[in-house]
Parts: structure tokens; C-alpha cells; sequence
């Protein structure tokens, strides 16, 4: 952010400051209590956290608009809390009970809420972005303005399908804000490694649209170049590639450092980006202008955490879904001998 | 009823959904010029809008179909060649297959993927000649492949209108087989079987082109005194476990002929229904007319000799009427 | 003999293979620091150019594996989890398992292909607990599932020896079993199913994880007088039909437990060969405990609501003892 | 080619034109009679023409040399002829016979002579090109200093695992010379339908290494270009991407004018791109200097048509294999139970 646009970005931290915070310790305050639970084995499975890379999501789905349908990741709380779907079912998703937005069956790495806009999560890396695509065309066919976001990381970004979904996008002119969130490493490969480029928005260029690297630290930042973006999008009838550099603070997925003998990441580099912490920052300049006094951040921040308890209490005190859920769901149209007659 | 081609059923079925449901948009490689002549012609009455020539994208099309069809189009999909669902396993196994059931049913994927020019039409060699609706059908998917105009008609309709994804293989052997169609709308719903030919000796389950050929080796049975009763599967998932059953019953003998690979096939799936719910109907063991598992030659001579046909079926069907008769092989691969 | 873990068996495995043979490589996802301790260490032994960590590009890298492979090289390629195949479908049944016979036989792909992980860890979800190789053996591929830490070893030995693409599936229930291993060099045949527990009144052909789970319900199944053998399929194909039909010959009756979907999955195949093979050898239906052909959901009592388990292998058993039972459905799947 | 240029050519013309000249007739000869064997009904199944683009073939395998491993398409034949592949082997595959160089059981679309350095002809678009990537692989490892020609065609160029492969040779420097073969079409599919750029060479720059686009109907130029590419290979251990503009004359597959109802190109494209014939062109260029007489020229011409002849007679007179050669060559390692244990 270069100092002429000081004025810009102070007139934003007042607009929004406040809900972005908000969003941003939501996802934190919940991804820290996914693990912990993960951890102690009240739930099962494994989870991907978000932490460290709130101001991405928090900042793109801001811009993006309400309205914008969502690809997501294996990574995707983050999306989703973003989004404003609420803590209590993703909670219950994340317990496996039928009050879970996916009635439990999808767990972490699957929670949708369609009625958000979220399309959503998906466990194999590009997938989802390539179906958002398709979103985009269904609106861009019957006529809507709606745009599709298309989440993907560094390391899905060597993913075939993604080479195909924008070409596609660019041939068809689809109205699709693609966003790599770039958190230097896929589980332990570091990005330069698997990437042939220093950025990946540099590889819009070779789809004929237009692409962008950010401080994906920063959700001032990401929130502005996704506006900037759209207005891009609009004008040029194209897609859009923004790249957020960022990083996550914990293991690729919680259970890792029990698993792994040697940490992959040098030591001191989680603390180097820690100094950049998108929410300590954004908490820094609200208060340096005053815009909101420390005692009502530390509200928010007890608000936050208890929307959080009060998930956690309400997946415990859910009941899990019955046997027969497991055979449910899987047709939209009956047809004899489904799903009964494949057993 | 007017006896036109099978390629001709599928246009017929096309046009006619995409007239009745303007959801309903026809993507793949080289559809607007149609290179079998069944999306020929869409374009000029339905607007590239609606038949849309891709890239050479597989995975990334069919992505984009499943995405369009969450929001509401009903897209179908064609494969131009049946070595196309490798290069979009993932989106149809893995994606459509399984999204609606991983969100709790929020989501509906009204999607059809036409697998055409599917097998061996001949002297395409390896990697064009496959049958792959096992593999589809293994992961859940609703999976068809008709071997009449009429039901080539009836069945795509159904699979445009079901609210799930449906594979619909068309059988390369099959596209100039013509026949007669009713007039009309009407669907065939999904999961009947049919039964083409009554007799009491044996039942012939077979599917796609295998119907033609065990039709044929009917002719060629009756004549050893073995009176077949075949019964045209229709669908590969769901099956018609009930009209099969109901065959046996009548016959005590079973032999299916199936021109997908052996090895955890079509035929391998009828008959292990048919060892454990029709053990009680049998006398004589199941015999598979089916593909060798070895990739497809090239070569005509070569050809011939691994793909079933209707002598295969004859020499398969020979088997269960001769107890006792120690298991010889044929070279085409059914035993 | 020592004990040891089954995914030390697999690293051991890999390492002797390695040290034996300079052309033997291993790349994959994450492989340099092994999620699964499989590859664990591999690198500081035999350095970053045999032991690579690859971009999120598995048809690529699948397909760099075949080249280096025909000129020479032996690959042993690592899929992270079961989904992996679907992404390089193409690559694994349309052209490692064709490219050799396409060529009339020039060319010679030594590359194993390892899915780690395999099937329903737990709690993972619909898209990273399936057990696919099914669909890779339906399509000709030499596919392998050991279920204890010597087969581990002795099984990935031959596939690293074999001039084939040999596709290894390392089950994620297996990967902490304990089990004695023998000292030394050895390699395990592959296409030879092991009788692991004999009985006289009913064969459970078992494949991976499901032999010990068979191996429990033959505890239970005991205690209500009915001996089961076991037989441990360890390859997928080729399918050593010769001794799956000794132990029918002697008990008359089949139960086939896999892990896999139900539909066209390595149950039907078993059962298929020996409805057909074995039909005058049986006595009662064949009975197949596996997965129903549905997601699986990732809510633990929905999962192991479908997962086949000792009961359902219990219960499988019990209906071919039970003449005239009808057929009554396990909530697992197993009918 | 520019007029500084021009002494530079003549002496490749004068090193070179006849060798590549016949080169040329021959691949045009070739399959010109194979479209007649096939239309007649004397041969089976399909044959993709290479006829127009000859100097592609012709021009990158001179040019790469013999000792480069070459990845070819469904349109084939012309990189076997570019590479010295012996027509009557060639023929006698088209017609299915053991005497063709995969015994009958690969035909037009597999033809391989792996002793030639090509690793095979492929029917699936894009997959030959991800396999010459690991051949490059493997001779870097063994620290030979061959190179991998990984051919492909503009419709393949939007295949996801090229995208895989073309990140893959950078990130592990791997001596690949990616050529696309940009025949104007995939089928009945425009290039700029289907691709979002104009010159698939600009892709390059999204995997950090070289491309270039060139006149694909001058023989000289991709020659030439394809030594400089591979000098650039040399000195910056990275692939190289060229693309060659080009056209095919006939239809996509032999059969096609009798399958398509209307033409999918318009009526004058072609008699444009045949003014600039790069048979033609060589020929004039070869008179023009007097490098070579028209009596001499006029004998290669028959020449080459009595060796077509030649390998015609061979594969009709070739016996057809014996119907077990279907179960042979499925396996390198005899395992009890294959093939013949599947059936
Ligand atoms: C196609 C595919 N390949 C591999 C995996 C296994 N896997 C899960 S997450 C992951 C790393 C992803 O890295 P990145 O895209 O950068 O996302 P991040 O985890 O860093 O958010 C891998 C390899 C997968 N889920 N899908
Ligand atoms: C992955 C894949 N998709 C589709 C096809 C069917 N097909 C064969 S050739 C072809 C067009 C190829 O165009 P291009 O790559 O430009 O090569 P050209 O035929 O022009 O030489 C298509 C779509 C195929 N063989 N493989
Ligand atoms: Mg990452
Ligand atoms: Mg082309």
C-alpha cells in the first residue's frame, strides 16, 4: 500500500474495518478450537486450518460480493465462515451429526452451503475451481451477473485441470475471479519447487487475460485487488487471476507434526510472517485512528470465541444421524433398485 | 412406426428435450457439425448458445458441466470417443458421482455424459475400443446403453430428465442399426430390462450390441434344439436383478454376453447376482461371453479373434446344456 | 522372525530394492519426508535424484514415469491417497497397460505405481476412502493388495521386479498391522492367493484388510460350529483362481469380503469364476460381503454403517450354511 | 526469412534441400496412397493424413537429430518418415500384418519403431508428449545428452496434462522440445476457438522457459529454429516450446468428407495455404539455384513412388498374424494366470 493511497485505505479500515476483523477471528478462533477438538479426539478425521490466511478469504469474499457463487478448497472454513454460513452446523458437520450442513455426511473437507453460494469444498486439489466454471457459465447463459470465485493453492495450481478451466473461461468469457492462495507450500513441497514460475498470476498471460500478485497478509489489500478485479472482469468481459501470497501457521493438516520425523519448513519463518499477522494488523490500525477503542475489540474478540463455544456446544449436544442416512442422498431421481439395489 | 437409425433416435431424442426444456444445452468436441450425425444440425435450430463446439478439455468441460448443472442447466455432455472418460475420471467419478450425497443432498447434477462410438467399431485399435461402463457403473453411476433405436430414444429422454448424472454409452456397433420408433414423445425408464426372446433352454443377458449377436446366435441354437431366451439388460446400473431372476427361473441356465472386458465386469456383476440370488434357479454353471482382458488389436484377424460374437455366444450357450462338459475355451475369449 | 509394521515392511522393501538396483526411482507427492514413514529416509540415502518430491501433477508425473520407464528406468511412482488413479486414469489403464501390446511388444514398462492410504481410513469422506483397484484390474493391470507386513514386502519386491506397471495398493487399514517378516532377501510371487486358515465348512476369499476382519468373524463363527477358511486373495489380478477353487472343492460353500464397491467390484469377479469354474463344486449361493456402491459418508456411524466388518462377514457366512434362508440385508451391505 | 538471411539458407539449402526433399515426398507419397488404400477398402479403420504439413516432421527430427526420442500423435506418419522409419514396415502395419513394425497390433495411430527413437505414436491428444517428458527424464538422470521431441497439435495444446508436463520438464530442467503442430484445426474446432491465445508459443512464459512461433510449410525455417531452440536448451538446461503455423489439406481422417455433411472450412482456405506448399517451395528453390536439375527431381519423385509401391506390395504379401498373437505381448513378466487366466 504506497502512501498516496493512505486516504483510500483509511476510508475502507472505517467502512468495513470492523466485520472484517470480525470474519477474520471467527475463522481463527474456530479453526483453533477445530484442532484442538481434533486433537483431543472428539472428532474424527482430519482438518485443514486456516489460520494465517483469513485476510484472504475474508478479503476476496468481501469484494466479490454476496452474490458471487464459491468454489472451494480441502482448506475451505476459511470460505465459508468468510461467507457468513454460521459456526453451529459447520461445528456439527465437522462431529459428523445430522444437523451438520451436510447432514454429517460430508465432514470437513466437504462442508457446502448452497444457500450461501458456496458450491462447495472439495478434497481433490483444482476440482472445484473447474466447477465453478461452470457456474459462471450457467449465470453468464441465463443472463445473471453473478461471478464465480475459484479458490485453488500453490500446489494445485500444477493441476491439469486448471490449465483447461481457464482456457475455457477465456474462450467462453466467463465472468471468473480465479484466486490462488499461494501459502508457499503444498503439505511440504515448497512452492518454488512444484511451481515453474515465481507467481502464478503471471500465468494469465498465457489464457489471454489478466493477473495480479497481492500481500495476501493484508485483507485491505486482497480486498481492494478483488474490487479492482471485478471492475476488470466487467470491462474486459474476462476472467481474472489473483494471486494472494500467504502462509499457514500450523501443519498442512493438524495431525502432522505427530506424523512427521522433520519439520520441512525452516524454523523461523512461521515467526517472519507471524510479524505480519493479518488480524493483528488490521486490530493495530483500527485502533492507531481510533475507530473503534480497545475495549470493544476485546468484546468482539469474547463475542467471537463464544459464537464458537456455543457451536461446539450445540454439534455435542446433536444427534447423530441414523444407519439408514448412509443410503439417503445419493439419487436425486429414484429409479428401481437404487440405492437398495446395488448392495 | 417409422423404422429410422439408431444414430437418428439419439438426434431425435436430443432435439426434442432441448425443444421441451430450454435447460437443456448440448457441449462437446465437434457437436455443431456432428461427426456421427447425431448432434448434426442442433446448432441451427437451437443457437450456438446451446450446442457448444469445446476445446479439447475433457476434464475441464465435464467440470464445467457439473458446475452448470448445480445451477440449474441440464447439460449433456458428449464424448466423441468411449477414451474420453480417462481423461475426466475424476469429474465423473469422483465429482458427479459423489457431490450430492458429500453435501447432504443440497446439490442435484442433472447432468448426461453420452459416451459415443463406444467399443470396438472396428480397426481403431487399442486406446479407441473400449467399454468402460464397468468402471462407472462400479463408482455409482447411472449407467445405460441401449441397443435399439426405440430404446436409444426412450432412454436418453430419460436420462435428460432425471436429475442425476447418467451415462449413456452408445454402442459403435450399434449407431446404423435401424429400427422401429414410436411415435411421439414417451421415456423409457431406467432400470428395466427386457426380455427380446422367449425360450426355455437357456437366458442370454447381454447388452448394447451383444443383443444383436446373441439374437443371431438364437437363430443358430434353435437349430441345435437349444431355444434361448435373451434378455436385453439395457441399463448396466441400476439392473434389473428381477427380470434376470425371472428368466433363470424359467430356464435354470444363464449365460451373459457382454462386450466390456471380463475382469470385474458387466457379465462378472450379473453373474455373482445371479450365484447369490438365483443359486436355488440353477443347474448348469454361468457362462461369460465377454472380452478377453487384453487391450484391443489392431489388426482385423486379431481383432476378430478377441472380441465376442455371436459364435461365441453359440459356444457359450452350448456349455450349460452339456453336463458335465469340461470348460474349453474359445479363442474369442468366452469359455 | 522380526515384527514389524507393515508400512516398515514397505519402506524396507523399497530400500533393499533401491540399494540392489541403481535404476529403481521413487517419485511422488511428499515422498522425501513420507507422510506415511513409508518413504520416510529414503532420500538421505539415495539422494534427491532418485528420491523426488513431484508438483501436484499426477497425470504428468504418472506419464513421466512411463517415459523414464520405457527407456529404462524402473519407477515406483506414489499416489498419496486412493484418488490419485482417477486424476491419471489415462495414464495408468490407456497407456501403461496398452503401450507394450500397441507396440507389438517393443516396449517394456518396469514401473510400479503405489496407492497409499488406501480405502476408508477413517473419517476422511467420500472422495479420499475409496478402494478403486477394481477398476484398474478390470482394465488389465497387475494389481496387487497385500494384507500383512510379509506379503507387503514380498509382493512390492516382485512389483519392483516385474518388467510390468504393477499398481500396489497399500490398504490405510493395514498400514500399522505388525507382523513377522523374514530375515533376508525375498520376493513374493505375485498371483498366488495364500490359504491363511483352514476349515472345512466354508471358503471366505478375503482381500486386504478384510482378511483380518474375515479372520475375526471366523472367531465368532466358530463358536456357532461353522469352520471357515480363509483364503487370502494378495493379488487382484492375476487372480489365482486355483486356489480359491480347492477350498470351495473341499468346503462347497463361498463368502467373498472386499473392501471394494459391490457392483462389478473383485467380489463379482471371484464370484463370476467360480459360479462359473466351480458351479458343480457348490452347495449354496455364493454370498458377497462388500462395500454397497455408495459414497462413504464421513460421519463415523454412517461409515462403518456401510464398511463391510467381521459382522457383516459373520453374517455373510451364516446364509450359505442356511439352506433355504432367505436372504436377509446386513445394514453394511452384506446381503 | 529475412534478405540478411538469405546466404545463411542458400547453404542449407544446397547442404540439405534433397535430403529433406525427399523426405517430404515421401511422407506426402506415403499417405496419399495409404487415403486411397483406405478409401478403397483395401486397409481398415482410420488414417490421419499428414499431407501439408510435411515440413514440420521433416524440419524439427533433421533438425533435433538422430538421436533425439521423439513422442508423436494420432497423426503419425509423418514423424516416422521424417525419422527414417522404412515405409514397407510402415505399410505392412496399416494393413494389420506381423510384418509391420508393431506386428499389426498397433496400426495407423501406434505405429512405433522404438529402435528409431520414437517412444510411439499416440491416439489419446497430448498423452505421447507427457511420456517424451519422462524419456528426457531418464536420459538426463543417466547424464546422456539425448533430447525429447514431444510433438502435439493446437487442439491438444488445451489438454490439462501438457499443462502437467510443460511445469514438470522446468521445474526439473529437462531437455524437452515441445512442438506444437498448429494446423489451424482440431477436427471441425478453429484454433482461436479453441485456444485463448494466438500463439500457443506464448504458454511458454507461464513455465518460465522460450517459445517461438514460425512458418511451418518452410522446411528451412523449422529447421533452423529447431537448432537454435535446442542451442537454447543447451545453455539454459530448460525446454524449449515451438510452435510451427501449418495446415493439413485433407480432412482430419480420411473418412471425414464422406461423414460431415458441410464443410467446416471455408472454400478458399486451403488453395491459400497451398501456394505455399513447402514441397513446392523447396522444389522451386532447388531449380532456382541450380542445386539440383528438374531430370533428377522428377526421378526422386518416382523414386519415392516406386518405394510406397514397394512397401504396398511387401504388406499385401505379408501374412496376416496367427490369431494367438492376440494373446501375446500383453506382458513383459510371465505371471501364472495372464493373460490367459483373465479370458
Ligand atoms: C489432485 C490431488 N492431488 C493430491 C492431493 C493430496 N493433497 C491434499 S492437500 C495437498 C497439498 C495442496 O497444496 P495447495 O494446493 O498449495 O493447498 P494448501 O494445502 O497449501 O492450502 C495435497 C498434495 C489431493 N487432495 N488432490
Ligand atoms: C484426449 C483426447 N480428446 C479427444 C480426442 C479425439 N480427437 C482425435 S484427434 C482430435 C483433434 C486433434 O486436434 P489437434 O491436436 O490440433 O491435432 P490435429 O488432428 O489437428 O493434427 C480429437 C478431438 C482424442 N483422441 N484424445
Ligand atoms: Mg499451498
Ligand atoms: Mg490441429
Amino acid at each position: 500500500m504506497e502512501a498516496a493511497n493512505v486516504p483510500a485505505r483509511t476510508k475502507l479500515l472505517q467502512a468495513h474495518g470492523l466485520i472484517l476483523l470480525r470474519r477474520m477471528l471467527l475463522i481463527r478462533e474456530f479453526d483453533a478450537r477445530a484442532g484442538e477438538l481434533l486433537a483431543s479426539g472428539e472428532i474424527m478425521g482430519e482438518i485443514h486450518q486456516y489460520i494465517g490466511q483469513e485476510a484472504v478469504a475474508v478479503g476476496v469474499l468481501a469484494g466479490a460480493g454476496a452474490e458471487a457463487l464459491v468454489g472451494s478448497t480441502h482448506r475451505g472454513h476459511g470460505h465459508l465462515l468468510a461467507r457468513g454460513c454460521a459456526p453451529r452446523p459447520m461445528m456439527a458437520e465437522l462431529y459428523g451429526k445430522a444437523s451438520g450442513y451436510c447432514k454429517g455426511k460430508g465432514g470437513s473437507m466437504h462442508i457446502t452451503s448452497l444457500e450461501h453460494g458456496m458450491l462447495g469444498a472439495n478434497a481433490i486439489l483444482g476440482a472445484s475451481a473447474a466447477i465453478a466454471v461452470g457456474a459462471a457459465f450457467a449465470e453468464k447463459t441465463t443472463q445473471s451477473s453473478r461471478v464465480a470465485v475459484a479458490f485453488f493453492g500453490d500446489g494445485a495450481a500444477n493441476q491439469g485441470v486448471l490449465h483447461e478451466s481457464m482456457n475455457l473461461a477465456a474462450v467462453w468469457k466467463l465472468p471468473v475471479l480465479f484466486v490462488c492462495e499461494n501459502n508457499q507450500y503444498a503439505i511440504s513441497l515448497r512452492a518454488d519447487h512444484g511451481l515453474s514460475v515465481r507467481d502464478v498470476s503471471s500465468r494469465a498471460a498465457a489464457y489471454g487475460f489478466d493477473g495480479r500478485s497481492v500481500d495476501g497478509m493484508d485483507v485491505l489489500t486482497v480486498y481492494e485487488a478483488t474490487c479492482e478485479a471485478l471492475r476488470r472482469m466487467r470491462t474486459s468481459s474476462l476472467p481474472f487471476l489473483l494471486e494472494a501470497k500467504t502462509y499457514r501457521y500450523h501443519g498442512h493438516f493438524s495431525a502432522e507434526a505427530a506424523i512427521l520425523k522433520h519439520p520441512y519448513r525452516p524454523e523461523d519463518e512461521e515467526s517472519v510472517w507471524q510479524r505480519r499477522d493479518p488480524i493483528a494488523r488490521l486490530r493495530g490500525e483500527l485502533l492507531a485512528h481510533g475507530f473503534v477503542p480497545q475495549e470493544e475489540l476485546d468484546a468482539l474478540h469474547g463475542d467471537v470465541r463464544a459464537e464458537v463455544e456455543d457451536a461446539v456446544v450445540f454439534a455435542r449436544q446433536s444427534p447423530p444421524p441414523s444407519a439408514d442416512e448412509a443410503f439417503t442422498d445419493v439419487y436425486a431421481t429414484e429409479v428401481a433398485g437404487l440405492p437398495d439395489g446395488v448392495r | 412406426m417409422p423404422r429410422i437409425r439408431f444414430a437418428q433416435a439419439l438426434h431425435d431424442a436430443l432435439a426434442e428435450e432441448m425443444r421441451r426444456d430450454a435447460s437443456v444445452i448440448v457441449l462437446g468436441e465437434d457437436v455443431r457439425c456432428g461427426l456421427m450425425g447425431i448432434t448434426t444440425g442442433l446448432v441451427d435450430e437451437f443457437g450456438p448458445e446451446r450446442v457448444l463446439d469445446t476445446p479439447i478439455s475433457e476434464a475441464g468441460f465435464t467440470a464445467l458441466a457439473i458446475g452448470a448443472a448445480i445451477r440449474g442447466l441440464r447439460p449433456v455432455v458428449e464424448y466423441q470417443i468411449s477414451a474420453l472418460p480417462y481423461v475426466a475420471m475424476d469429474q465423473l467419478v469422483n465429482q458427479a458421482a459423489k457431490l450430492r450425497y458429500m453435501t447432504g443432498g443440497q446439490i442435484r447434477i442433472p447432468m448426461v455424459v453420452r459416451v459415443t462410438m463406444s467399443g470396438a467399431a472396428g480397426g481403431l485399435g487399442a486406446q479407441h475400443s473400449d467399454h468402460n461402463y464397468p468402471m462407472l457403473a462400479h463408482m455409482g453411476l447411472k449407467t445405460i446403453m441401449p441397443s435399439s433405436p426405440a430404446d436409444a430414444k426412450g432412454l436418453l429422454k430419460s436420462a435428460v430428465r432425471d436429475d442425476d448424472p447418467v451415462i449413456v454409452y452408445e454402442d459403435a456397433k450399434c449407431l446404423s442399426v435401424r429400427g422401429e420408433v414410436p411415435e411421439g414423445d414417451y421415456a423409457t425408464p431406467l432400470g428395466r430390462a427386457e426380455v427380446v426372446r422367449n425360450g426355455g433352454a437357456v437366458t442370454i443377458v447381454a447388452i448394447g450390441h451383444m443383443v444383436h449377436e446373441a439374437l443371431r446366435a438364437s437363430e443358430l441354437l434353435d437349430r441345435e434344439g437349444i431355444a434361448a431366451e435373451i434378455v436385453d439388460a439395457r441399463c448396466v446400473l441400476p439392473l434389473d436383478t428381477h427380470t434376470v431372476l425371472a428368466s433363470v427361473a424359467r430356464t435354470g441356465r444363464l449365460v451373459v454376453a457382454d462386450d466390456s472386458n471380463s475382469f470385474c465386469g458387466f457379465a462378472a456383476e450379473v453373474a455373482a447376482r445371479v450365484a447369490g440370488e438365483g443359486f436355488g434357479l440353477l443347474r448348469a454353471p454361468i457362462i461369460r461371453c465377454a472380452r478377453p482382458t487384453v487391450p484391443v488389436p489392431f489388426s482385423p484377424p486379431l481383432e476378430s479373434a478377441i472380441l465376442p460374437s455371436a459364435a461365441g455366444v453359440v459356444r457359450a450357450a452350448r456349455q450349460p446344456m452339456e453336463a458335465h462338459m469340461p470348460a474349453g475355451k474359445g479363442a474369442d475369449g468366452c469359455t
